[in-house]
């Protein structure tokens, strides 16, 4: 058991913010949470920012005169500008959704809704002919979208594969992206490899050709230092869930003059210009993409969330992550039967970790950590068609956060060698 | 260590030697069954022996066989299915799929019948573990489905 | 100042579990808080089963096979029971969305994309020729979503009057409904005027002809005992922050057979049956309409809301809204000066109280009330054509809930006297 | 009471005798705002005069006039604009437009210069209640579309 930590966090001092890591699980094991990739813990702080919203200032925002929407609204929009500022945007930039799903359905769906929209929305349009790019390692969230923009449209999917280690094949990007194509819409990091994809050059490809281009960053706003500006992409989408803060909050990023130019998606109150009854004109953004009563509260965890993680610094964040994961490759991946899904090393590589167990399937894997008190996700991590490029139906996979320890992955390295002891497949070491 | 409860000594058995594994020929009905969260799939066929003149509920499970990738839990519960209801009545095998669905969903708290179950007992333990309920169910819903699916192939001859 | 409560409710301890309801306003004015109908002040029991879930049962529902995901998914869908069983209906037939403006736009979206997925999903195909009905008293969430349904599809956007009393002018209903109808979309409860609309008896009309009927409950299922299958409609549609439930949550009831034939609407994790690099097949109802890890704290908090509402009881809650509106509508209505929009007895009729005061524009009347403590909302509330056919812009709007008490109605009063004081618009009585 | 400090009595005048009200030709530009929260509406003319041959920020605002339906404070606000800007250039103009948008978002700390804004300081106190800015702004982002068209057409007409 190593006891050093030679990250730059002081992983103790956090784990003490958050309380369920103090619960144990099964017969009064200690909780090792290793799926922050699915959701992530809440400290306190994120907690206690949420409940003061409803215990001091609650009421509807944007809606009301009186003091307390005055203060609701004060409080949503300054948490705005605390995530834009997260990632380098602008507040008018930054359209809360209930999360990244969302987020990239918005974008989606205001594509073929441009189709029967004002003129001034033709920059969205896509219709037969058209090209529509993705991922095989995408997550179903940032793949089902895109598939469903063509059936509504006519336009054609098209997609990189994946590359035995775990890379995206750029071998044939210029034929994959041309004059057809409208949007490219790809993982910043990849959710079951931990792949950080090369966003950057390939939106120079994309804008080169006047494609969009959409980054889904549920991956990689939580771990690593995101700033809009540099990376190049013209839309981006987060959760708040996946990053310390509360779960119904997500984030469409969107360059400026596109969201302007951008005809509205889910509609009702607080998106509009004016009503009349038989037809309606829309609000500037980000108002017109949030249609409804907003969820406030969860806002203002999200920014207690980015405040938490701001002040640990995102640098030292991915420092931490880099050198757990690392551990993790290590000594998960040396063990004799398992195979590492994606990149065995630290360059491009976020703190996701999937692995096969030779012989053992994935349930029976997770079923024995789980036993020990070891909590990972075992299955397609919806991202099934990447999972068929690696001929496998499904993989166990641990993905680590700013409370992961290194003890920590020396418990699951020995729950899966217990998982090969009880089920009879490997030697003990 | 609790998993013994759940990983019973049958389960294992079955998983590692899964009996009527292997599609066969002829079968009246075929269902693929997927569960969507690991992406497990079996493919399941069922072959009819009418009792009296048509097809029905008194008709006997002549064959059951199957294709299948999964954990351990489907696996096993995929064999057991075959051991069970092949030879019974389509009646027969429809009351033993309502028992094991009731104590799939029991939450530990079942007491399954020995008589009705035979070794499908030993997934009582499964129960505990919302998550692998589905596994356990994957080849009995397939069943099901490949069953109502021969009679109704023989109610669209017959008519 | 009256003193007695003729409700059936404790009202003092009911206000005991608000700790919002302890706070000042202004010049520490005690907060007479009047705008439950934008958005409801939330129970500490809310607030403590929202945070005890994040505390210790935390993860990714339905995603996991570990102990903390067995717990959340316990957790959501015992919170779906419970929410569904509040309704009368089965657990199955309850879809988890944001609010219930996503909840409307699931259906006009679901009835769009039909024209493009499979024969299976023709029952909700809609076209040229094809009518789809509203009320001019809709909120903007159960307008501009079938506008915007009209103009991707084709259909012909039709609706019902309202009369000078604030009620459906049903006088049409024969040419309104007919063969070409595809959809009927009505407010169960008007949140301006506070009518209870006869849905029953519309709905009956609709399906005689084959259309589907939505019901916007957003201001019904909060303040009254409501039966889905009493009420007779296909959709039903609510926001957990208008029920003392945390914001980000809110719900489309739909009869089984009916979501069981319809196609998504966001697409992403979750709510998969299959997936491959181009097409993807659906699981079955309600995940199908629960794309992306949900809100599983906030639902956990908007059925403990529904166990506090149950252990009131909706008839007493019922009871109390109708003797505090009674008293409102005489201590207000009898003011000289002022004009109720909307019934002027409790017959058929909700808690929301909207007037106009001649002489002062609602933003005054509202900035004199905040000064005084007491929080109302101005303007069109979301209901611009409603405004328009009282000739009016915006009106002043109080609406209560249980924790409203008749001081609070008297300070209303008085403020309104206040402010035709202030603006020397009215003798003072 | 703290209503005083937002209703000062220059603004309740020119709420209850608003100057330059009623729509007057002829004009250059005409620019709708609307409110959308509460519906409040203002319709508003500019006229300018050109200082040399061509019209641009040298012009002088000869007359604003406009029509409008609001509260107290998007009236009056209103009615104080066209005091100020009617005989002023447009630089000068968007120089009050300037000021009087910066004490408009100076949260209740702003130290308003009374030789520019004259009658418009009184409105130094609206700037304390967030969701009253727009009411008061409304006029001004009228007349600054309004006058931004006066000067595009005139230059549509040059070209
Ligand atoms: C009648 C009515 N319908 C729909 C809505 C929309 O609710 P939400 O904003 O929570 O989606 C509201 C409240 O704003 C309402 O009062
Ligand atoms: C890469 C990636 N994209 C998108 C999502 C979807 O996020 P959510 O379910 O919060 O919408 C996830 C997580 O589930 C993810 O890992």
């Amino acid at each position: 058991m190593t006891t050093s930590e030679p990250g730059r966090l002081d992983v103790e001092a956090v784990r003490a913010d958050f309380p369920i890591l103090a619960r144990t699980v099964r017969d009064g094991r200690p909780l090792v949470y290793l799926d922050s990739g699915a959701t992530s813990q809440k400290p306190r702080q994120v907690l206690d920012a949420e409940r003061a919203f409803y215990e001091h200032h609650n009421a509807a925002v944007h809606r009301g005169a009186h003091q307390l929407a005055e203060e609701a609204t004060d409080a949503y929009e300054r948490a705005r500008a605390t995530i834009a500022a997260f990632i380098g945007a602008g507040s008018d930039e930054v359209v809360f959704t209930k999360n990244a799903t969302e987020a990239i359905n918005l974008v989606a769906y205001a594509m073929s809704n441009a189709a029967t929209s004002g003129d001034e929305y033709h920059r969205f349009r896509v219709g037969p002919g058209d090209e529509v790019v993705v991922t095989e390692m995408e997550h179903h969230a940032n793949l089902v979208p895109w598939q469903q923009l063509c059936q509504r449209t006519g336009a054609t999917l098209r997609w990189f594969a994946v590359t035995p280690d775990g890379r995206l094949d750029l071998s044939d990007i210029d034929s994959l992206i041309n004059e057809r194509t409208k949007v490219v819409a790809l993982a910043h990091q990849s959710n079951v490899l931990g792949t950080v994809n090369p966003v950057t050059a390939i939106a120079e490809r994309a804008h080169a050709h006047g494609a969009l281009v959409v980054a889904d960053a549920a991956q990689s706003v939580p771990h690593m230092p995101v700033d809009v500006a540099a990376l190049g992409v013209d839309f981006l989408a987060f959760s708040g869930h996946k990053m310390l803060g509360p779960n119904g909050i997500g984030v469409l990023w969107g360059r400026r003059e596109l969201l302007a130019g951008m005809p509205p998606f889910i509609t009702g109150g607080s998106m509009i210009g004016t009503v009349h009854i038989d037809h309606s004109t829309w609000a500037d953004p980000p108002q017109r993409f949030e249609a409804g009563v907003p969820m406030a509260p969860q806002a203002v965890g999200l920014a207690a969330a980015c405040d938490y993680l701001s002040a640990l610094g995102m640098d030292n964040v991915l420092a931490h992550e880099q050198a757990v994961t690392a551990y993790a490759l290590k000594q998960v991946g040396s063990l004799p039967g398992v195979r590492i899904i994606g990149p065995t090393d630290t360059a491009d590589r976020g703190s996701a970790v999937a692995f096969t167990v030779e012989g053992i399937h994935p349930h029976d894997v997770g079923q024995v950590l789980d036993d020990l008190g070891v909590e990972v996700r075992v299955g397609h991590h919806c991202a099934w068609p990447l999972h068929r490029c690696y001929e496998t139906v499904a993989t166990t996979r641990a993905s680590f956060y700013v409370y992961t320890t290194f003890a920590e992955i020396d418990a699951l390295a020995e729950g899966i060698q217990a998982a090969q002891r009880f089920f009879g497949t490997a030697a003990a070491r | 260590m609790q998993l013994e409860s759940m990983y019973q000594e049958i389960i294992l058995d079955h998983y590692r030697n899964p009996h009527n594994k292997g599609l066969r020929e002829p079968h009246h009905g075929e269902a693929h069954h997927i569960n969507p969260t690991c992406g497990d799939e079996i493919t399941l066929r069922v072959r009819l022996e009418p009792a009296g003149g048509s097809l029905d509920g008194s008709a006997t499970v002549a064959d059951v066989s199957y294709d299948s990738m999964g954990c351990s839990i489907s696996q096993a519960s995929a064999s057991v299915l075959t051991d069970l209801l092949i030879g019974r009545t389509v009646d027969d095998g429809m009351r033993v799929l309502a028992e094991f669905t009731e104590l799939m969903h029991s939450k530990g708290q079942g007491e399954p019948d020995e008589d009705v179950l035979e070794d499908a007992v030993a997934f009582a333990g499964v129960s505990k573990y919302p998550a692998r309920i589905k596994c356990a169910l994957l080849a009995w819903m397939a069943w099901k489905d490949a069953t109502a699916q021969s009679l109704e192939t023989e109610k669209e001859g017959a008519s």
